[in-house]
């Protein structure tokens, strides 16, 4: 369970929300809403530990400083993918797929069409399919919290429907998850609009 | 004693704020220089005209007046910058960040000082207007540290990210130039065994150290009115649209 | 400390899949090299004098290309993002990489100097020195670098040049005159070197941790 | 014991345990008197290899300076006031080199003969000012 209280982000002496205070609890699932640059994405690089130096307090189960992080899952808009290397040398190494069999993670590879592509460098793949990697370690692991930042963004309607089903899934088996997107047809337990929050 | 302690806790916060120190240096400002300017005055015109010239190098020593007085205190702004990254890093105080960010050009132009004065000096000693002997081979690699402090901080747009930046810089640069001192003194000796202690002042007889000490004096009164005008047009353009600063605008004019 | 060991074969991957990391620095080494003669002069004693001083600011030019963007291409693609998010101490992300950027880019160059005992008429009798020396000084000019590179990220690279030789003079100093003097009084200076090591190693790398912390303002 | 702060700990032993260990390393090299420079009496008593290029300092001896006529060869003496070397040189002397000034020689030297064939020559300064009067008044 996250709590958050009084939680402002100030970028160069301009606030971006303030003090913002919401919980997460097991089983919620929260969509970011809010025009372009109203801190989305800032909002939920704090939750994950990213940028760090926000007014406010933020505890996970009421440990202060979120010491123990492997319960968080990230999905960023950059892929943290290497282009150098193949779609498995990059899930080999990459935390977000640790602790997932490497079976598991080629049957969402092919649930998503890449069944085909596991050998190829990263660099001759689209940005969709750069995406579905990670998508699939997504769809794999089961981490308490998760923080996807427009996880449904340039996927084709097939995989929008598997993401959105396991999105369902999680929720269900109490997990909660933050996410900002676009797409209108999610139907998400709490919004919250970062506008009422700007200065 | 607590007393004392929290005397200074109170004055370090209040140097911490823009508004105070503003109305401060607004004061102090006008006496200090004219008391700046009359030290130089004194200082360099009784090194250049009162005080015997030398025995051996005749009139040209002289320069020892404006040398010496600008390599010291060129050291002892990095040094202050150094201190003022430690205290930006720790107590993340806003006025350290901006305090490197003034006084880094005026620690570069007394650097600059010092090296054109020490390279007049050297030309009637050596036949040549650069020589590679250690104290301003370590004036230059100080030049060359100024310039990237300068240099780092006009990359970075947000001033937070900037003054952090410039604060980790001015803290590496400051522990290591002891040891680039220490290793371009040990390369000269290899060259130059003993070499000439052109620049040090230490071993010069008194009648020519009193000039001296006077002009050290002036350049660090110089050194601290040309930092308080630096700070106070920098706190001036990074409030500028805060409501104390047009107060204090409107109340003067 | 699984971490570790798991972070280091992902460097060591991804740089021996990068092929260019290791060449570039070669080539720039070697073109670095080949202008001395062409241009100072190709008489043998000239450039056995020379030939110390000159092997030193190639390496440390050729080192400088590719330690300044060893933090560039993670944090570009978020991998730096997901480092924090773990939780992982970036103290040892800052060592693993530079210890493997050093891996691939120096090594190959200190092997590479053994061929100025032909190129630059380097005193064969030396070169004992040289290597010993070059050991040493890339590793530390390599915390240098990555210090310069970090507070440069994303930023031109020109800067970071200016940051990392200022700092980098006391190696390019000892360095080069360990290699001009003989072989008994290699001792003085292998200590001297270990010692500027052991110094920078500790202070430089907590410097880069706290730079990469300043991009995440 | 919170995860952060045994990191903390780790961090500061790592800087203690390494800074301490560059110290003792400068003190063991301190030790290590390498001699980069030979005075008169040095070359007597223990002559570095010939094929060696080192450098040599001391004293001119007053009126050992014979320039030859023809060429730019200089031979003149070096001493420390107890050995004295007998120095060979053939280039252009800097302006500030005068007897019994002090001078830095980079070249070889060959002890059975007992000379010092010097490439480089430079002049040495002496340190202190003194007042072209305080000067007279002394002489």
């Amino acid at each position: 369970m996250l709590t958050i209280q009084g939680l402002s982000y100030a970028y160069s002496d301009r606030f971006l929300f303030k003090n913002l205070s919401f919980d997460l609890n097991p089983g919620e699932l929260i969509q970011l809403k809010g025009r372009n640059g109203s801190g989305k994405t800032t909002l939920i690089k704090v939750l994950c530990g990213i940028l760090k130096n926000y007014e406010g307090s933020i505890s996970f189960d009421n440990d202060l400083n979120l010491g123990e992080r492997n319960e968080i899952f990230y999905l960023g808009h950059k892929n943290a993918l290497k282009d150098n290397l193949t779609i498995l040398e990059n899930l080999k190494y990459d935390y977000r797929s640790d602790g997932i069999e490497l079976a598991r993670l080629k049957e969402n590879l092919a649930a998503l069409g890449l069944e085909n592509y596991l050998f190829t460098k990263v660099s001759d793949l689209s940005e969709g399919q750069k995406r579905k990697i990670i998508l699939s370690c997504f769809l794999a692991s089961n981490k308490s919290i998760y923080l996807l930042d427009e996880p449904l963004i340039n996927l084709d309607e097939e995989s929008k429907k598997i993401v959105s089903l396991e999105i369902e899934n999680k929720i269900n088996s109490g997990s909660s998850i933050v996410f900002t997107s676009h797409e209108k047809n999610i139907l998400a337990t709490k919004d919250i609009n970062l506008d009422k929050y700007a200065t | 004693m607590n007393k004392l302690f929290s005397a200074i806790k109170l004055f370090y916060h209040k140097l911490g704020s823009y508004p105070w120190f503003y109305s401060i240096s607004s004061k102090f400002l006008p006496i200090s220089s004219v008391l700046a300017l009359m030290i130089f005055g004194i200082g360099i015109v009784w090194g250049i005209f009162y005080s015997p010239s030398d025995a051996t190098q005749g009139e040209i020593y002289r320069i020892i007046y404006m040398h010496v007085p600008a390599a010291s205190v060129a050291q002892s702004i990095y040094f202050a910058l150094a201190t003022a990254g430690f205290v930006y890093i720790v107590w993340k105080m806003k006025m350290a960040g901006l305090f490197i960010k003034a006084m880094a050009p005026i620690g570069a132009s007394f650097t600059l000082l010092a090296l054109i004065s020490g390279a007049i000096w050297g030309q009637p000693t050596w036949g040549t207007w650069w020589v590679w002997d250690a104290r301003l081979t370590s004036t230059l690699v100080l030049l060359l540290f100024y310039l990237a402090i300068i240099g780092l901080y006009s990359s970075f747009d947000n001033k937070k990210s900037a003054d952090q930046a410039v604060s980790i810089l001015a803290m590496v640069g400051a522990i290591n130039l002891p040891i680039i001192k220490k290793s371009v003194d040990w390369w000269n000796t290899l060259h130059q065994p003993s070499s000439i202690r052109v620049f040090e002042e230490s071993s010069i007889s008194s009648e020519m150290l009193y000039p001296l000490l006077v002009c050290i004096l002036a350049f660090y009164l110089l050194v601290f009115v040309f930092g308080l005008m630096a700070i106070r047009a920098e706190i001036a353009k990074r409030e500028m649209n805060k409501e104390w600063f047009k107060k204090i605008i409107i109340k003067n004019d | 400390m699984i971490f570790l060991k798991s972070f280091f074969s992902r460097e060591v991957l991804i740089y021996s899949k990068k092929s260019s990391n290791v060449i570039s620095p070669v080539i720039f080494f070697l073109i670095c090299i080949a202008f001395f003669p062409l241009a100072v002069s190709n008489d043998p004693n000239e450039l056995s004098k020379l030939a110390p001083g000159l092997i030193w600011i190639c390496i440390l030019l050729a080192g400088m290309l590719s330690i300044q963007t060893i933090f560039k291409e993670d944090y570009d693609d978020g991998s730096l993002d997901l480092f924090y998010v773990r939780g992982f101490s970036m103290l040892e992300v800052v060592l693993v990489k530079i210890f493997v950027n050093w891996i691939f880019t120096a090594l190959p160059l200190i092997l590479l100097s053994c061929s100025m005992v032909f190129l630059l008429y380097f005193p064969v009798d030396k070169l004992f020195n040289l290597i010993g020396s070059l050991f040493l000084g890339t590793l530390i000019i390599s915390f240098f670098g990555a210090l310069a590179g970090a507070l440069s990220l994303g930023k031109n690279s020109i800067l970071a040049s200016a940051i990392m030789l200022p700092l980098s003079l006391p190696v390019l100093i000892l360095g080069s005159s360990a290699s001009t003097y003989s072989n008994e009084n290699i001792t003085f200076f292998i200590l001297l070197l270990s010692a500027l090591l052991f110094f920078s190693v500790p202070i430089i790398s907590l410097a880069c941790v706290g730079a990469i912390r300043l991009h995440y303002e | 014991m919170k995860q952060h702060r045994k990191n903390r700990i780790y961090v500061i032993l790592f800087i203690g345990i390494s800074i301490l260990i560059s110290i003792f390393l400068v003190f063991s090299a301190l030790q290590e008197n390498i001699n980069l420079f030979y005075s008169p009496t040095d070359l007597q008593n223990n002559p570095p290899m010939s094929d060696k290029s080192i450098r040599a300092g001391g004293l001119v001896k007053e009126n050992s300076l014979i320039r030859d006529k023809d060429s730019l060869k200089i031979f003149f003496e070096i001493t420390d006031l107890k050995n004295t070397v007998s120095v060979s040189y053939e280039g252009l002397l800097p302006d500030l080199f005068k007897e019994n000034k002090g001078v830095v020689a980079t070249g070889y030297f060959y002890p059975s003969a007992n000379e010092f064939v010097a490439y480089e020559i430079l002049a040495k300064h002496d340190e202190n000012y003194v007042p072209k009067e305080v000067k007279k008044a002394l002489e």
